[in-house]
């Protein structure tokens, strides 16, 4: 699987996201820069790193969502290709129009660290398929702007498909109003745009990835993307011949 | 030359989690007879222009590009020449 | 206006003005006076405190730098290094929460990346009056949202730090910031302006008129009358700071780099004379090239401006397209303005006409050394008491609820949740321990690092409180199962012309000094605040420590919560 | 009842990072005219009070007191019947 990791002007978690492909999954990864553009074909994973891209001025991702890589990663999710906004990843692909809704200030207006359940919605989607629907895992948060919102009718759309992915729970998976920190609408954490191959995540799934930092829940998510690029791959293979 | 200035405020419906803040703060501090606060944002854009009118093209385009977000913000800017 | 009055209206005393006309042969102009003005304040020049500092042990074989850069650096072998230090941002978070205690994280990762050290870490400490007066619950949360929003813009992680609540903090806040980073030794990078003929270069945001004579403000008391209250304060630009760092890290690559300091308070002229007279050399510059963000600024205040996020950089002559095209790669300015002499002077010029002319060294490093008198305080006799005379009280679960519900002692988790701790994904014991604990990637090593400081212990005996706070950290790290290495102190202080106070401050270097020279854990770097009085009191003496330790087998760190029922627990020591 | 709008924007002097931040990205995506964008907040306040100088007085108190941070921003308010 070819990786891309995009380095927008202030990302803060592009090295966690290439650290992951490239030494935790064993996948060639390259950094992309804000001010280049690239061809949908070379790569199979695009990912929005984490951070404060342009320090969150003006909206978080706003100003990102305008640079030049942008257009590249939009023809690159028009071609099928599997995008991953994580965090302020997410940010720019709702700025950029790739996912609908947009973040608002946490509800108690401050930068919200900490480690939180989510329930697994909806495991039929690239970047899911190895967890199973219904299960809980911990992830980490770390943002203040995480508090998704959407108009209604958005809202009846991403229930209808089934496009919430991910939603904040307690550990025994309930959607409590207290173990939604951020104060999302629906207790989204998640979101996968119509066509199923943009995801959009606030929880940090790169830095739960590993033994030595005390969770592993987020690997999964990676090597569910793994395999469904390989086993697509042979797939394509096998019909070629 | 002229100058923009140009307000955003949230759209009917959407929660202003800052503006109920300040007011719980001040209705606890004893500003009795505030009855609501809005946040919004306020932003001066300084536009080399022939006149009004390309002023005002520039400043639609430049809110809706980029200082405003349609999903959440409505947004007013008023012209004058500097 | 004579000059000894001009002088005098700039905070230098008699005996100063008489020692700039000794140094010069000649009376000062305004732009020089100004000059020697923020170099010779207590906050630039530590005249107060240098006969003093020299009493800490600063040497080891781990030792790789010590004080007088702009950060420690410490060995932590495989050539590898960590670089480290502790600053404070007391007075400006006095008037401006959120802007001093974000500009203070800022100039102090800034710091740490001039050596050529990717920042890996960051830690705060922080002490404020009591919680149930409002302007403090203002100065609390917004110090720690300043801090915050700085650090998480920056992608670095906040690993640790210390909150304590007392009135003696009420009218000046404490607010330190610390921080830490990682260097191959071979990649280490000094503050000199070596080379005659190298060229002087300003990189990074551009100079406004911001905090001006901001290092002699943090040298005096808070009081209403002191007129730089009234400068524009300086805002943090972490986005800014981002880029800068990732700059300077990509510049730093490079052999032709010859020196880099960090402009933080006194700007330009602290990072020129401190960097000539380093390497015994002079400058040349010209305040014109300097890229301005105000309208109309004269030369001294170019010269002593605050503006954040920028450097100076000393390349060799040839190389100002190379900085300028690596500095425009992250959107960033990067002018040349100046050229190292051999002449030993500080000449400042405007538009190729020189207005000023300073041998750099005298800034630096000529400032009179003072001699201060140190007496013990009375009340240290009243407050000994025998503490067996302390009744028992019979509920003693009444008594441990209430020391829970003591700000003091309760879980600091609404404090660090405002802190990414995670981004970098190194951390292994994030804040609520004992010591973080941080892994180093692509090896098998991690780092183990506290911050730790006792405002009472020093208060009721400075040079016990001193020793204690150096073992404090220690057993953080111990605890944590890391080897201490090295230490980085803070010492916050009231005004030291209070023979009472200048005693607190002598006792604590000296237990710092004993403890540390008894563990092998010398002092590499540090930072010195006086003047933290307010109009009705002094804060108590609160030196801090920052202590970095080695596990050579991160895997082999250990955690404070009780792991499985059954498992013995065992006291150690007396 | 009487609505004052509220514009802060950031003192003489003061570093305005949001404003060169965005200013430089609207250069980059072609807004050639824009020379330059200060930002800052704009705050919508219902009163209570009796006539417009009673109004005014209660909102300077509340700006000084809350709204504004006096060390880097200036403010301006204008007070209308509603
Ligand atoms: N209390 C101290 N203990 C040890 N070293 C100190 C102490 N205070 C200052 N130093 C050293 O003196 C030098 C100058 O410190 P400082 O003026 O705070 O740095 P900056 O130039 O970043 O403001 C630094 O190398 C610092 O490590």
């Amino acid at each position: 699987m070819n990786c891309a990791v995009i380095q927008f002007a202030g990302s803060g978690g592009d090295g966690d996201c290439y650290h992951v492909c490239k030494n935790i999954l064993g996948q060639p990864v390259e950094y992309i820069f804000h001010k280049e553009t690239f061809a949908a074909q070379d790569f199979d994973l695009i990912i929005l790193p984490g951070g404060a891209s342009h320090g969150d001025y003006l909206r978080p991702g706003a100003l990102a969502a305008r640079s030049k890589v942008i257009k590249s990663v939009i023809d690159a999710a028009n071609a099928g290709k599997y995008i991953l906004g994580i965090g302020n990843g997410f940010q720019i692909l709702l700025e950029a129009g790739l996912l609908p809704g947009t973040m608002l200030i946490n509800k108690d207006l401050k930068f919200y660290s900490d480690d939180v359940f989510v329930r697994v919605e909806n495991n039929a989607t690239p970047f899911t398929n190895l967890y199973k629907n219904g299960e809980v895992i911990r992830l980490t948060v770390a943002c203040k702007y995480g508090n998704y919102y959407a108009d209604k009718k958005t809202m009846e759309q991403l229930k209808t498909q089934n496009k919430i992915v991910l939603t904040y729970c307690d550990i025994n998976g309930n959607a409590a109003e207290a173990s939604n920190p951020l104060g999302s609408m629906e207790n989204i954490a998640a979101i996968a745009n119509q066509e199923g191959n943009i995801l959009g995540l606030m929880p940090h799934s790169e830095r739960c990835a590993e033994e030595i930092l005390g969770n592993t829940d987020g690997i999964r998510m990676f090597q569910s993307i793994l395999q469904y690029v390989e086993g697509g791959k042979i797939h394509d293979c096998s019909r070629r011949s | 030359m002229f100058l923009a200035r140009v307000f955003t405020f949230p759209r009917t419906g959407v929660l202003d989690p800052q503006g109920s803040a300040i007011k719980a703060t001040v209705s606890n501090i004893g500003f009795k007879d505030i009855q609501d606060i809005q946040t919004g944002k306020y932003y001066e854009v300084r536009i080399n222009a022939c006149d009004v009118a390309k002023a005002k093209e520039i400043m639609k385009e430049l809110c809706e590009k980029v200082l405003v977000n349609p999903v959440v913000e409505d947004y007013k800017f008023e012209i004058m020449e500097v | 206006m004579t000059a000894r009055e001009e002088a005098k209206k700039l905070g230098l005393t008699d005996l100063e003005f008489d020692e700039i006309l000794k140094i010069l042969g000649r009376e000062p102009n305004y732009l020089e006076l100004s000059l020697y003005s923020v170099m010779w304040s207590e906050h630039c020049s530590y005249k107060n405190s240098k006969p003093v500092l020299k009493r800490f042990p600063t040497q080891g074989p781990q030792v790789l730098q010590g004080p007088g850069e702009n950060a420690g650096i410490v060995d932590i072998g495989d050539n590898l290094a960590v670089a480290m230090k502790v600053e404070s941002h007391n007075h400006p978070s006095a008037v401006d929460p959120y802007q001093g205690a974000a500009t203070g994280a800022g100039g102090m990762i800034r710091d740490i990346f001039t050596m050529g050290a990717r920042p890996i870490a960051l830690l705060n400490s922080l002490r404020f009056g009591c919680l149930c007066d409002d302007r403090t619950q203002y100065l609390f949360e917004e110090a720690v949202a300043g801090i915050g929003d700085y650090g998480n813009a920056m992608g670095i992680p906040t690993v640790g730090g210390e909150v304590y609540f007392d009135d003696s903090y009420k009218e000046n806040p404490l607010v330190n910031a610390m921080c830490v980073g990682i260097i191959k030794h071979d990649k280490i990078v000094r503050g000199k302006a070596a080379g005659v003929g190298n060229s002087v270069m300003v990189v990074g945001a551009a100079t406004g008129r911001d905090g001006m004579h901001g290092a002699s403000f943090a040298s005096g008391e808070l009081s209403d009358d002191n007129p730089d209250q009234g400068s524009p304060m300086q805002v943090g630009d972490p986005f800014k700071e981002k880029q800068l760092m990732e700059a300077c890290l990509e510049l730093l690559q490079n052999d032709w780099v010859v020196g880099v300091q960090d402009m933080g308070a006194a700007g330009v002229v602290s990072s020129t004379c401190e960097t000539a007279a380093r390497a015994g050399s002079g400058i040349e510059l010209d305040v014109a090239l300097v890229t301005q963000r105000d309208k109309d600024m004269k030369p001294h205040e170019i010269m002593i401006s605050e503006s954040q996020e920028r450097m100076l950089v000393i390349v060799e002559k040839g190389h100002e397209d190379d900085v300028k095209k690596i500095f425009k790669k992250w959107d960033l300015d990067a002018v040349k303005f100046g050229t190292v002499t051999d002449d030993g002077m500080l000449r400042i010029l405007e538009n190729g006409k020189v207005v000023g002319e300073v041998p750099a060294a005298s800034l630096a490093e000529g400032v009179p050394i003072v001699k201060r008198e140190s007496k013990r305080p009375i009340y240290m006799d009243k407050l000994q008491i025998d503490f067996l005379k302390i009744p028992v009280t019979d509920d003693l679960n009444e008594v441990l609820f209430k020391l829970l519900d003591s700000p003091n002692i309760a879980s600091k988790a609404i404090v660090y949740r405002q802190f990414d701790q995670t981004i970098g994904t190194n951390t292994v014991v994030a804040p609520g321990s004992d010591a973080a604990v941080i892994r180093i990637k692509g090896t098998k090593k991690g780092i183990a690092v506290s911050v730790d400081g006792n405002g009472y212990y020093c208060y009721l005996d400075p040079y016990e409180g001193g020793k204690q706070i150096v073992a404090e950290a220690a057993r953080n790290l111990v605890a944590s199962g890391a080897k201490p290495l090295a230490l980085t102190d803070g010492l916050n202080f009231g005004n030291p012309e209070k023979p009472e106070v200048y005693y607190q401050f002598e006792k604590c270097v000296d237990g710092i000094s004993e403890v540390s020279k008894k563990l092998n854990i010398p002092v590499i770097s540090g930072n010195v605040s006086f003047y933290n009085e307010g109009k009705f009191s002094a804060v108590y003496p609160t030196p801090i420590v920052g202590m970095v330790g080695v596990l050579d087998d991160v895997n082999k760190h250990c955690t404070m919560n009780f792991k499985k029922q059954g498992d013995l627990v065992v006291l150690l020591g007396e």
